[in-house]
């Protein structure tokens, strides 16, 4: 039962992930990606981190639709009604990544592992929190400054028209010149 | 056979109604709309929704293709009403009741393989009048984005058109679709369309007109009378802000207006009750509040409209509502977002002035 | 006792939650018949429903030209499944079908899924006006998403567990609506929305001619509408257990207690959208960011230090 | 179920998101890519923790980083996306040669 569990996920993870690469629908593409997401989220489910398995499928289902909208934003021919080819160098990257697998794979299954250490706690949620806010602490606050940064970052980035352009060099303006305005009336 | 019958037939006792009227036939519909309100009929938002399709008044040339094309969009089980008179209504929609619960009529009008046949192209200058949103059922050829004859476009299988790129106000450059909106859709003045080429549900470009304009031989056109002209819009209005009761209520007002003969005392209580509630609810403003672009115009207007209807009622005369010409409602529409056009267009509530906004470059607008 | 209910309840919750289902919708006729001036008897609005479902299982489904058959069919198909994965953790009394030591992030993971399903409605229609009511449940979704989490923080930081069913004993004293006002009604808010429901209805709205569910006919409908109701149940009835005190209360057993507080909740959200225009999308992004976000936040440090003050984290 | 199987598994994924980030011309597929590579990842962190040390929370919190990475890459490749886009109307990756100097 669990044997055949696994199968399925894992191959639904690796069609899924191939066929990313394959079909023309640029929305097909990205709900492919999600579907493999989810099989790893089963996968991840199946050792028992729940929690971190749940966050796996919430994160990924809605950055798999805001990465739709993105696609279908920049990308001409986004329905595949027309099949074009998006690929370029396809045999070095092909070899590259047959080379990957077979290291990784040879790796996996020719390394001596050592034998499992300890047993998992009663509540793995529980000892993920208390690591994160004990131990790992630093790697919590780092990632939370990485995000913060990022935000901050890729607003910059993107945005084509700044708080000066909206409300005058020196701010002073009492309300932006947006076409439509938020809903505080910024 | 006898479930299947019995199916249709408590499956018919609650249809959705699409009406759709040409220009000219707004006393008519409201007609109708009182009548479909009375039996608790629900009205259609779209084809896909509607399983009785009303044709109120003579569609003329260019309006009757675009029927075809939404009567070809309608699912079955359906049926389809003509409604030239008052007198009619009642027995056409019975009748049309009656059709839904015919199993042998059904079989006859159920689609080939699910999609509708297409229908032959005319003239180019009429194949625009078909995209009406819901275009993608009417024809192999069209696609709601794109006209194939538009030029930027390519060529894809099927005959579907890629859209054109464009600058959006953002300063990125994306995707613009071309569209028709109207004639039909909800809450839609009868016989205007609005081309429009649209990046995401930003109107870039605008250019209205009126369907069958030109037809000199049409019956004198049925007007409103202002009261009811302005409760008609405002509950349209109130339909597109999504505030169902209050439309209805407005909607309920017209026809009281319209066709029963109350007593004005009560048709005025109500209006100013309605005033009441537009002009309380903060959500209202909060939502059409704005600096820019006919939007605070819009709350205005909705204002306007209700204390025009009040003055009519009391029989003060209350102003005649302001005649919008097309090019003006066009210059209005750039630029505004979706949610915020489609209010523009029901409080500009155009009329067509066959003398004034004929365009002389009819040709040139597809 | 168990802490779940027997495997049998597994089948039986889709049809409660198709009954109190009905119930809304019928309940959401009469409303709308009183709103509109035009009273509906209730034996009318009690078979509606029914009347409703049976003309869409008779009606003729649609295809789309050009459109994608397959990720529509999907998109339909996913609404009415999440909200029943959502529904599995809901106490139905004091105990749930599946009590999962994570039963909120469950929760939130499943309904998270209506983005993906109406967005993949709205772009396998390929038609326009369908195409911007999917991409306005986006942009709603990126607006509700962050104080619906933070509400479902607060009440877990409340119990000090991720246990549905633990959230519901830490309430048998002091309803957490007392405690946390403001993560209950960002949460009902977030129902809505979730639900594109009422004041969040702009996905479906009349502007876009039914928005996402402009093209679908049928059964696809059916499926559609059936799955946006059974989202709206869900969501609401999860308010019950987070922060009306679940089953718990005086005289009547746990299981009335739940299904009187769901109406409850749900005939607040119906009478919300009979109430209420339909907000604009960047009326209520801009609103949900700059102001309730910040407000969950500062809600969920509030229960927090209360939470420490009590003795300390456990 | 066992450790190999978890990382052949995690190896074939990682190998097919290489490929895809390799072979794409457009920004977006080819973050597509990068993205399937993390996914290989979290199933190997996964596996580990289960498979080795099941009694620390050193996988989890890898885990809880690969996912808050993929975040990132997204934000930061959608931003980029933009701006390139924006000021020279380009998403592939051929056309943005200025990258290769």
């Amino acid at each position: 039962m669990t044997t055949a569990l696994f199968v399925v996920l894992a191959a639904t993870a690796v069609v899924a992930g191939a066929l990313v690469f394959r079909v023309d629908s640029m929305a097909r593409a990205t709900f492919l990606l999600l579907l493999s997401f989810l099989a790893v989220a089963g996968l991840v489910l199946m050792t028992g981190l729940q929690y971190v398995g749940l966050v796996i499928v919430l994160m990924m289902v809605i950055e798999m639709v805001v990465m739709a909208v993105f696609m279908i934003m920049y990308m001409m021919n986004p329905a595949g009604l027309m099949s074009m080819s998006m690929f370029h160098n396809t045999r070095g990257a092909a070899v590259i990544a047959a080379a990957t697998f077979v290291a990784l794979a040879g790796g996996a299954l020719l390394v001596d592992w050592p034998v499992r250490g300890g047993s998992p706690a009663p509540d793995p949620t529980m000892a993920l929190g208390e690591s994160l806010m004990s131990g790992q602490m630093l790697t919590m606050m780092t990632l939370g400054v990485t995000l913060f940064a990022t935000i901050v970052g890729t607003v910059v980035l993107a945005t084509g028209r700044g708080r000066y352009d909206r409300l005058g060099d020196e701010l002073d303006a009492p309300a932006s010149d947006d076409r439509d305005r938020g809903g505080v009336g910024r | 056979m006898d479930l299947r019958n019995a199916l249709l037939r408590a499956a018919a006792a609650r249809p959705h109604v699409l009406v759709v009227g040409g220009v000219g036939t707004d006393r008519l519909r409201a007609r109708v709309e009182q009548e479909i309100a009375r039996r608790r009929w629900p009205v259609a938002t779209a084809p896909a929704d509607a399983d009785v399709l009303v044709v109120v008044g003579r569609p003329g040339p260019e309006l009757d293709p675009v029927i075809d094309g939404v009567w070809a969009a309608v699912p079955v089980p359906r049926s389809r009403a003509q409604i030239t008179g008052e007198d009619e209504i009642a027995s056409a929609l019975e009748a049309a009741v009656r059709t839904l619960s015919d199993l042998t009529a059904q079989h006859a009008l159920a689609l080939r393989d699910g999609l509708p046949t297409a229908h032959t192209d005319t003239s180019p200058g009429e194949q625009d009048q078909h995209a009406d949103g819901h275009d993608e059922q009417t024809g192999h050829d069209e696609h709601s984005g794109s006209h194939h004859h538009q030029e930027g476009g390519m060529e894809l299988p099927g005959g579907l058109a890629m859209a054109d790129l464009g600058e959006d106000r953002d300063g990125l450059v994306l995707d613009q679709l071309h569209v028709a909106l109207g004639p039909v859709l909800p809450e839609w003045p009868s016989g205007l369309v609005v081309d429009v080429v649209l990046q995401g549900d930003v109107i870039q470009e605008a250019r209205s007109r009126f369907l069958d304009l030109d037809l000199d031989d049409r019956d004198a056109p049925e007007c409103l009378p202002d009261a009811a002209r302005a409760l008609d819009s405002a509950a349209r209005v109130l339909a597109l802000v999504g505030w169902d009761g209050p439309a209805a209520r407005a909607r309920g007002l017209r026809d009281a207006l319209l066709f029963d003969r109350v007593d004005g005392s009560r048709v005025l209580e109500e209006v100013d009750d309605l005033r009441r509630r537009v002009r309380r609810s903060r959500l209202l403003r909060w939502m059409l509040r704005s600096a820019e672009a006919g939007r605070s115009e819009v709350l205005e207007t909705l204002h306007d409209k209700l204390l025009s209807a009040r003055c009519a009622v009391a029989g003060a005369g209350g102003a005649a509502p302001v005649a919008v010409d097309l090019p003006a409602l066009d210059s209005r529409l750039v630029g505004a977002e979706f949610a915020a056009a489609r209010l523009i267009v029901a409080v500009a509530d155009p009329q067509p002035q066959p003398t004034l906004t004929r365009p002389a470059d009819r040709g040139g607008a597809s | 006792m168990s802490a779940v209910l027997p495997l049998g309840w597994a089948v039986l919750l889709p049809v409660l939650l198709l009954a109190v289902t009905w119930a809304v919708v019928a309940a959401d006729v009469l409303a709308a018949g009183r709103a509109g001036g035009r009273p509906v008897p209730w034996t009318v609005a009690a078979l509606t429903p029914a009347r409703e479902a049976l003309r869409l299982l008779v009606g003729q489904r649609r295809r789309a030209v050009g459109g994608d058959e397959l990720l529509r069919g999907i998109g339909g198909a996913v609404l009415p499944l999440a909200a029943l994965l959502a529904a599995v953790v809901l106490p139905l009394g004091l105990r749930p079908v599946a009590d999962l030591g994570v039963g909120i992030v469950w929760f939130n993971a499943m309904e998270v899924f209506a983005w993906a399903a109406v967005w993949l409605v709205g772009w396998g229609s390929n038609s326009t006006l369908s195409l911007i009511g999917g991409y306005r449940f986006v942009a709603q979704g990126l607006a509700w998403e962050l104080p619906h989490m933070f509400a479902l923080i607060t009440a877990a930081v409340g119990a000090q567990s991720l246990r549905v069913t633990d959230v519901v004993a830490a309430q048998q004293g002091l309803w957490f609506v007392v405690i946390m006002p403001v993560a209950f009604v960002a949460f009902l808010l977030s129902v809505a929305a979730m639900a594109f429901w009422g004041p969040f209805g702009a996905p479906v709205g009349r502007d876009v001619a039914g928005g996402a569910a402009a093209e679908l006919g049928g059964v696809d409908r059916l499926v559609f509408v059936t799955g946006r109701w059974l989202l709206l149940v869900a969501a609401a009835a999860m308010a019950v257990p987070l922060f009306l005190g679940g089953g718990h209360g005086p005289w009547l057993p746990a299981w009335a207690w739940v299904l009187v507080k769901t109406l409850a909740v749900l005939a607040a959200v119906v009478a919300l959208r009979h109430r209420l225009p339909t907000i604009r999308m960047e009326r209520w992004t801009e609103f949900s960011l700059v102001v309730l976000t910040p407000a969950t936040i500062a809600q969920a440090l509030v229960v927090t230090l209360v939470a420490l003050g009590e003795g300390g984290l456990r | 179920m066992n450790l190999q199987a978890f990382l052949v598994v995690a190896a074939a994924l990682v190998s097919v998101g290489l490929f895809g980030a390799l072979t794409q011309q457009s920004i977006v597929m080819v973050m597509m890519g990068l993205e399937l590579l993390l996914n290989g990842v979290i199933l190997a962190a996964a596996a580990f923790w289960y498979f080795l040390a099941p009694s620390g929370t050193e996988g989890q919190v890898l885990i809880v980083i690969v996912v808050t990475a993929m975040a990132i890459e997204m934000a930061a490749g959608f931003a980029v996306t933009t701006a390139i886009y924006r000021a020279k109307r380009i998403d592939m990756t051929d056309d943005a040669t200025e990258l290769r100097g």
